[in-house]
C-alpha cells in the first residue's frame, strides 16, 4: 500500500475549537440557532405535501379506484347521504393506518382526491382517526390546488341520446371516430380514439341531439383494466349500469329477443350492457355488481 | 464583617431569643427542672457551641451558594451547549430569564420518578453509593472560599482552614470509590465496565493534577486557599506555571468525567456506563454531582492558577472569583462539545506518557523558581 | 483475565436500529463476535407478493430510512427491465439528481450517526441540520420527508417545482462550504484521527471475498462503483471519479464517503445542466409478462439488487432484494476481533448500518 | 489482482467477453452447463445441474475472475425450485447468473460459502425463509426469523 497523506492535525484540537466557537459567536450574538420553535414557527410545506386526504364531494364520482390503489387498505366506501347530491358513496380514510403515499391522489379519474398539507393528526383516541367522507369533505381545496396532470377537453358519449346518425364520424378533422355496430343491436355506436383526438370539438357542434358533450378528462398514468362483457350470459338487468360510476355503461334493448306473451303480444325486448369506453375509469363495480359473470374485469377480484 | 461573625451573630442573637423563652419558661417550673433548664440554656449561650453551631451554619451557608453556583453552572452547560450545538437550549421554564427554571423542573420531575432497585443488584452498595458520591463532592464545596471574608473559619478573626487546599484534593479523589461501588453494586456488565474504567482513569489522572498542585503549593508555600491567592498578588502562577495549568485542565476534565474523557459514561458503547442501572433523582443526584465537581473544578483552577478574587475592585471579590470559576468551565464546555471521546488505552497512554512527565517538569520549574528567590 | 459475553444490542446506542452484536471480550480487547439480525423482519418480500406493482413502490421506501429513494429507484429500474418499458430522459435526469441528493443525505446522516458514536455531538447536530437541506429539496421535489414514493413504472411521480433549479445549486453550493468545515471539524481534531486511523482494518482479500460492497469495498483498494463500471440510468453521461483509498482502515471509509459527497454535488449540477426538457412519465402497464427483471444500482451503503420474477399477472412472483448491509454485517467478525470494546461503535459505525433493509 | 481475469482466458477474434465466458464455462463442463445467453450488454445467464454448482463456481472464481458473488435468490414455481446465483466480475464488468435447478421433495444443493464468504449468509436466509437446505454449510441456522418457527414463509404454500 502506497504511503499515505494524513491531514495535519495542528493545535490538537484548536481546529474544530475554532469552527464551534464561529458557530457559538453566531448563533449567540449574531443570530439565531437553527432550531425551528415548532408550535409558534412552522416550516414551509411546499404544495405537493402529503398530508391528510381531501375529497370534493361535487368532483367525486365514487368510483373507489382510491380505495383499490391503496396499499394498505384503509380506505373504504361510504353511503353518504347529501342533501345537496342525494345518496353517493364517498371514500372514507384511516389516518392511523394511511402510509400518506399518495397513490389515491395520483389515481383519481376526477381529480377529486387531494393530499393536503395538514400533518397534525393526532389524537388521543384511536377511533377518531378513522375519517369518514365528511371529515376529509372541502369542495373548495381543489381550486386552490395546481393539479400537475394534464387536461384535456374530450368528447364524452351520452348513448341514451344517440341515434347513430354518422355526422360526427364524417365531421372529425382528426378522423378519430369510428362508426361501430353494436352486436345483436340494430344500432351503430360512435367510438371516440381519445388518444388522436385534439379537441376541435366539431363533433359536439354537429351533433344533432346533443349527444356529445365536451368535458374535461385528466390524463392517467396507471392502465386500468377493462371490463369485457360476455354477450350470452348478460341478463340486461342493468345492475352494472346502475352502478357505474361513470354512467359508461347503457342498456340498449336487442330486437328480436322479445318472448310471445300468452295473449300473443310481443313483450319487450331483451336489453344487453354496453360499454362507452372513453368514460370508464376501470374502477371493476359493474364486474362486482354483475351475479351472471356476464362481466369479466383480468385482474380485479370480487 | 466575615462570614464568621456575620453567622455568629446570628446565631447569638437566635440563642438570646429561644434563651428568654427558656428562662421564662423554667420559672414556672420545680427547682430541680428550674437548674435543669437554665444549664441547658446556659450551655446552648457558651461560646464553644455557638462556634461550633457557627461552623456547622457557616458550611451550610457555602454550600448553599455554592449549590446556587451549580444551578448556574447547569443553566450555562445546556444552555452553551446548545448554542454550540446551534439549538437553543433551555427555553420555555422560565422565558424571562433564559430558561434557568429548567434545571428545577427537571429536578422536581426526577424527584417524583419512582427508584428502582434492580432484583439482582447489591442494594446496600446500590444505595450507598450515590451518598458517597454525593456527599465527597458537596464536601468540597465547603472549604473552598470565594473571597477573604467569605469562607469556612473557625475563629472571628478569619483563620481558614490550615489545609483547605488538600483537603479539597483528598475529598476530590474519593469519587472513584463510590463509582466503582456503585458499578460493581449494580450487577450489569456496563456498569462494571465504566466502574473499572472510572477508577482507572482517575487515579492514573490524579497523579499529575496533585502534581501540579504540589508546585503551587510550593511556590506559595502553604495548603491555605487565602495564602495561595494572596501568593498570586504580584503575577497569577498561570504565567510561570503555564504547563502545569494545562495539565491540570486536563487533568480536572478527566476528573469530572466530560468529553473527551467521558470513558466511564461512554454513551455510545457502555449505554450510560456506570450509571445504567440508576433512575429517578439518584441519577439526578449523580448528574448534579458532575455539575458540582466541574464548579469545583473550577474553583480549584481559579484559586491555584487565575490569582482566585483578585481583580479591579469595582466588582466584588466574590463575583470576580465567580467569573474567573464560569470562564473555566466554559472553555471546559466549549471543548467538550468541540471534540469525539478517547479510547481508554490511549487515555491512559495520554496520561502516564504525557502528563506524568509535564507535571514533574512543572514542579521542577516551581523549585527553580522557588530556590531562585522569585517567590 | 476472564473472557465474558456482552450483548450489544437489541437495545443499544450503538446499534442505530434493532439488532444485537454479541461480543466476547478480554478485558477490553475482542475475542469474538457474532452479529445476530432479524429484530427488523417484517417479510418485506413476502408483503409484495401480494400487492400490484405500483403498490409496492411505497413498500419500498420502507426499506432504508436513509435512502428510500434509492431503493423505490431501484424497484422501478427492476421491473421497467421486466416490463421493458422505456423512461422518458427527462426521468432519468431527475431521478439520477434525485438519487445524488438522497445520497448527500444518506452520506451526511451516516457521518451524524458516527459522530454521535464517536462522542462528537457536533458533529451530529451539524451534519443533521445540513441534510435538512437536501431534505427539504426532496420535500419540495417528492412531497414527502422521509418516504418520498417518488419514482414510478415508466417514470417519475412529479416534474421540477418551480425555482428548483436554483435552489438546488443554492445548496449543493452550501454543501461544498460546510464540506470543508467538517474536515475541519473531523480531520483537523487528534482525538478523531486516533480513533480512525488504523482502526478496523479491512483487507483487499477479505474484502472481495466476504461481499463486501459500496463505500467499504472502495476503503479497501478495490475501485468498483456500479454508476462507472456498470452505469445504469443516465450515468455514463456524468463526469464523476471513483473514490477509493487503498487502507480499509475506518479513517479511509470515513473519506471515501466524504469524497462521494463531493462527487455527488458535481453529479446534481451536471444533472440540473444537462436536463432535457420533455415528458417525465409514461403510462405505466398493468401487468407484467413472464420472465424475470433485474435492477442493480449503487446504494449509499453499497451493491443493491432487486430480482422480479413475474408471472403475467398484475403482482410480481417474486421479488428478491439483496441488501448490501446484509452481506457487510456478515463480515464484521472478521473486522472486529482484536480491537478494543470503544472501536466496536467505530468500525460498525463506519460501515453504515441500516436495519431496515438488513432485515427486510 | 492475482486472479486469472476473464482477458486471459483463450480468446477468438471477435468475441465479447460475454461470449468468451460462455464458451469456457460450455468447455470446461460440456454435460453440466447449458443454455448460455447473453441478455444483455454485462448480463449473461446459464443453467447449471445441481450436482455440478460447487466446480463450477470454484472454476468461476479461480479461472474466469468472478470475484464476487453478489446475490443468491430462491425461487419456488410450482414443480421446481430455483436458485438463482448472481455472480459478478469486477475486472471484466460482468453480471453472470446461474439458475440452478432442485426438484420440490428434495431441495438441496452444494454450499458454496467456502468459496466466497459473502455467500454464508445468503444461503442461511435462503434456508431461513425458502427452505432450501445448503450441504456442508458451516451454520445452516435460521438467521431473520426466530430458531423456533416452524415454516419457511417464502415458500407459496404458506399464507400468512
Amino acid at each position: 500500500m502506497a504511503e499515505r497523506k494524513l491531514p495535519k492535525s495542528t493545535g490538537i484540537v484548536l481546529k474544530p475549537m475554532k469552527r464551534t466557537g464561529k458557530q457559538l459567536l453566531r448563533t449567540l450574538i449574531f443570530g439565531k440557532p437553527n432550531t425551528v420553535l415548532y408550535p409558534e414557527q412552522k416550516l414551509d410545506l411546499p404544495q405537493i405535501y402529503r398530508g391528510k386526504q381531501v375529497l370534493d364531494f361535487k368532483k367525486c364520482i365514487g368510483c373507489g379506484n382510491c380505495v383499490t390503489v391503496c396499499p394498505n387498505d384503509c380506505m373504504w366506501l361510504e353511503k353518504v347521504d347529501d342533501p345537496e347530491l342525494g345518496k353517493i358513496e364517498r371514500p372514507g380514510v384511516d389516518i392511523g393506518r394511511c402510509l400518506f403515499c399518495g397513490l389515491c391522489a395520483e389515481v383519481c379519474p376526477t381529480v377529486a382526491l387531494h393530499m393536503s398539507t395538514a400533518y397534525e393528526l393526532a389524537n388521543s383516541e384511536r377511533g377518531k382517526l378513522r375519517l369518514s367522507p365528511m371529515d376529509i369533505r372541502d369542495d373548495a381545496f381543489g381550486s386552490t390546488f395546481v393539479e400537475e396532470r394534464q387536461k384535456r377537453m374530450l368528447p364524452t358519449l351520452d348513448l341514451s341520446k344517440c341515434t347513430g346518425c354518422e355526422k360526427c364520424a364524417g365531421e372529425c378533422p382528426e378522423m378519430c371516430i369510428a362508426m361501430m355496430p353494436v352486436d345483436r343491436t340494430d344500432r351503430n355506436k360512435p367510438e371516440i380514439n381519445l388518444a388522436k383526438c385534439k379537441s376541435h370539438a366539431k363533433c359536439v357542434a354537429v351533433c344533432p341531439e346533443k349527444a356529445l358533450t365536451m368535458t374535461e378528462v385528466y390524463e392517467s398514468y396507471f392502465e386500468m383494466p377493462e371490463p369485457k362483457l360476455i354477450l350470452d350470459n348478460c341478463s340486461g338487468c342493468g345492475a352494472c349500469a346502475r352502478k357505474c360510476p361513470s354512467n359508461a355503461i347503457y342498456m340498449l334493448e336487442m330486437p328480436g329477443t322479445e318472448k310471445t306473451l300468452k295473449g300473443g303480444k310481443k313483450g319487450k325486448p331483451k336489453k344487453r350492457a354496453v360499454f362507452v369506453f372513453e368514460k370508464c375509469v376501470g374502477c371493476g363495480r359493474c364486474y362486482q355488481a354483475c351475479k351472471f359473470d356476464a362481466i369479466e374485469i383480468p385482474g380485479v377480484e370480487k | 464583617m466575615n462570614l464568621f461573625e456575620f453567622c455568629y451573630g446570628i446565631l447569638h442573637w437566635l440563642v438570646d431569643l429561644v434563651n428568654n423563652l427558656w428562662y421564662w419558661l423554667g420559672d414556672f417550673l420545680p427547682w430541680y427542672f428550674g437548674d435543669f433548664f437554665t444549664a441547658v440554656g446556659d450551655f446552648a449561650a457558651s461560646d464553644g457551641h455557638l462556634t461550633f453551631m457557627t461552623i456547622l451554619l457557616e458550611s451550610v451557608v457555602i454550600i448553599v451558594v455554592a449549590l446556587i453556583n451549580v444551578l448556574n453552572f447547569l443553566w450555562i452547560f445546556r444552555k452553551l451547549s446548545g448554542r454550540i450545538l446551534d439549538f437553543y437550549g433551555p427555553y420555555y421554564v422560565g422565558y424571562r430569564i433564559g430558561g434557568w427554571l429548567q434545571n428545577l423542573a427537571d429536578g422536581m420531575k426526577l424527584f417524583i420518578k419512582e427508584i428502582i432497585v434492580p432484583t439482582k443488584a447489591d442494594r446496600l452498595g446500590f444505595l450507598l453509593a450515590p451518598v458517597i458520591f454525593v456527599a465527597s463532592s458537596l464536601v468540597i464545596l465547603s472549604v473552598i472560599p470565594l473571597s477573604v471574608n467569605f469562607g469556612l473559619s473557625t475563629n472571628e478573626s478569619g483563620e481558614y482552614v490550615s489545609a483547605g487546599a488538600l483537603f479539597a484534593l483528598a475529598a476530590f479523589s474519593i469519587a472513584p470509590f463510590a463509582i466503582l461501588l456503585a458499578g460493581w453494586s449494580s450487577n450489569n456488565k456496563y456498569t462494571l465496565i465504566g466502574g473499572m474504567r472510572s477508577a482507572a482513569q482517575m487515579m492514573s489522572y490524579e497523579i499529575p493534577l496533585i502534581l501540579c498542585a504540589a508546585s503551587v503549593f510550593l511556590l506559595a508555600g502553604s495548603f491555605n486557599f487565602v495564602d495561595i491567592v494572596d501568593a498570586q498578588h504580584d503575577v497569577w502562577f498561570l504565567i510561570p506555571l503555564f504547563i502545569g495549568f494545562v495539565v491540570f485542565l486536563i487533568c480536572l476534565i478527566a476528573e469530572v468525567e466530560i468529553i473527551p474523557f467521558d470513558l466511564p459514561e461512554a454513551e455510545a458503547e457502555l449505554v450510560e456506563g456506570w450509571t445504567t442501572e440508576y433512575g429517578g433523582m439518584r441519577f439526578g443526584l449523580f448528574y448534579m454531582t458532575t455539575a458540582v465537581r466541574s464548579y469545583a473544578g473550577g474553583a480549584l483552577a481559579t484559586a491555584f492558577f487565575l490569582g482566585g478574587w483578585q481583580g479591579p475592585s469595582f466588582i466584588p471579590d466574590e463575583i470576580w472569583f465567580l467569573i474567573k470559576a464560569y470562564i473555566v468551565y466554559t472553555v471546559f464546555m466549549w471543548l467538550t462539545w468541540s471534540v469525539p471521546r478517547v479510547r481508554i488505552d490511549q487515555m491512559l497512554g495520554l496520561g502516564w506518557k504525557r502528563l506524568l512527565p509535564l507535571a514533574m517538569l512543572n514542579l521542577l520549574i516551581a523549585a527553580a523558581l522557588k530556590s531562585g528567590g522569585w517567590f | 483475565m476472564a473472557e465474558m459475553w456482552i450483548n450489544m444490542g437489541p437495545q443499544h446506542p450503538m446499534t442505530h436500529g434493532l439488532w444485537n452484536l454479541r461480543v466476547k471480550v478480554d478485558g477490553e480487547t475482542i475475542v469474538d463476535a457474532e452479529p445476530e439480525v432479524g429484530y427488523l423482519h417484517r417479510g418485506i418480500e413476502k408483503i409484495c407478493e401480494g400487492l400490484t406493482y405500483p403498490q409496492i413502490i411505497p413498500i419500498t421506501d420502507r426499506l432504508c430510512y436513509g435512502s428510500s429513494l434509492t431503493w423505490s429507484h431501484l424497484y422501478c429500474q427492476s421491473v421497467e427491465d421486466l416490463m421493458g418499458v422505456e423512461v422518458p430522459e427527462r426521468a432519468e435526469y431527475i431521478r439520477v439528481m434525485a438519487i445524488e441528493m438522497q445520497r448527500i443525505a444518506s452520506h451526511l446522516m451516516w457521518l451524524a450517526a458516527y459522530a454521535g458514536d464517536l462522542g462528537m455531538s457536533v458533529g451530529f447536530t451539524y451534519t443533521m441540520r445540513d441534510r435538512e437541506v437536501f431534505v427539504d429539496l426532496l420535500q419540495a421535489l417528492t412531497g414527502s420527508r422521509l418516504t418520498y414514493n417518488y419514482p414510478r413504472i415508466g417514470g417519475v411521480a412529479h416534474d421540477l417545482p418551480p425555482n428548483f433549479d436554483r435552489d438546488s445549486i443554492r445548496a449543493v453550493d452550501y454543501m461544498e462550504g460546510r464540506l470543508k468545515e467538517y474536515e475541519d471539524l473531523f480531520e483537523g481534531s487528534k482525538i478523531f484521527m486516533m480513533r480512525n486511523v488504523g482502526i478496523g482494518l479491512l483487507r483487499k482479500e477479505d474484502a472481495l471475498n466476504l461481499g463486501v460492497t459500496g463505500p467499504s469495498l472502495r476503503a479497501s483498494g478495490v475501485s468498483y462503483d456500479l454508476r462507472k463500471d456498470m452505469p445504469y440510468s443516465v450515468y455514463p453521461e456524468m463526469d464523476f471519479e471513483v473514490a477509493t483509498l487503498d487502507d480499509g482502515d475506518c479513517y479511509a471509509r470515513y473519506r471515501v464517503r466524504m469524497d462521494e459527497m463531493w462527487e455527488s454535488c458535481k453529479i446534481v449540477r451536471q444533472a440540473l445542466q444537462k436536463m432535457p426538457k420533455g415528458r417525465w412519465r409514461m403510462v405505466s402497464p398493468r401487468n407484467a409478462p413472464a420472465g424475470t427483471g433485474l435492477g442493480r444500482v449503487e446504494d449509499p451503503r453499497g451493491e443493491a439488487v432487486m430480482y422480479v420474477v413475474g408471472d403475467g399477472s398484475d403482482k410480481p412472483y417474486r421479488l428478491k432484494i439483496r441488501s448490501p448491509i446484509f452481506v457487510t454485517v456478515s463480515a464484521a467478525p472478521k473486522i472486529l476481533v482484536g480491537y478494543k470494546l470503544a472501536d466496536v461503535v467505530a468500525i460498525m459505525g463506519g460501515l453504515d448500518m441500516c436495519i431496515g433493509e438488513n432485515d427486510r | 489482482m492475482e486472479a486469472v481475469s476473464i482477458e486471459k482466458a483463450p480468446s477468438r477474434i471477435g468475441e465479447n467477453p460475454e461470449q468468451r465466458v460462455l464458451r469456457a464455462l460450455a468447455e470446461s463442463f460440456p454435460k453440466t452447463v447449458s443454455d448460455g445467453a447473453r441478455l444483455r450488454p454485462g448480463l449473461v445467464r446459464a443453467k447449471v445441474d445441481r450436482s455440478d454448482i460447487f466446480r463450477v463456481c470454484r472454476v468461476l472464481k479461480d479461472n474466469l475472475g468472478f470475484e464476487h458473488l453478489t446475490m443468491i435468490s430462491a425461487v419456488e414455481y410450482d414443480d421446481r425450485f430455483e436458485i438463482v446465483y448472481h455472480i459478478a466480475s469486477y475486472q471484466s464488468k460482468l453480471l453472470l447468473e446461474l439458475i440452478s435447478t432442485t426438484p420440490k421433495d428434495d431441495p438441496t444443493v452444494d454450499s458454496i460459502s467456502s468459496i466466497w464468504g459473502g455467500a454464508n449468509w445468503q444461503e442461511r436466509e435462503s434456508y431461513d425463509l425458502m427452505g432450501i437446505v445448503f450441504r456442508s454449510h458451516p451454520k445452516l441456522e435460521r438467521i431473520l426469523l426466530p430458531k423456533d418457527v416452524l415454516y419457511h414463509p417464502l415458500r407459496k404454500d404458506f399464507k400468512g
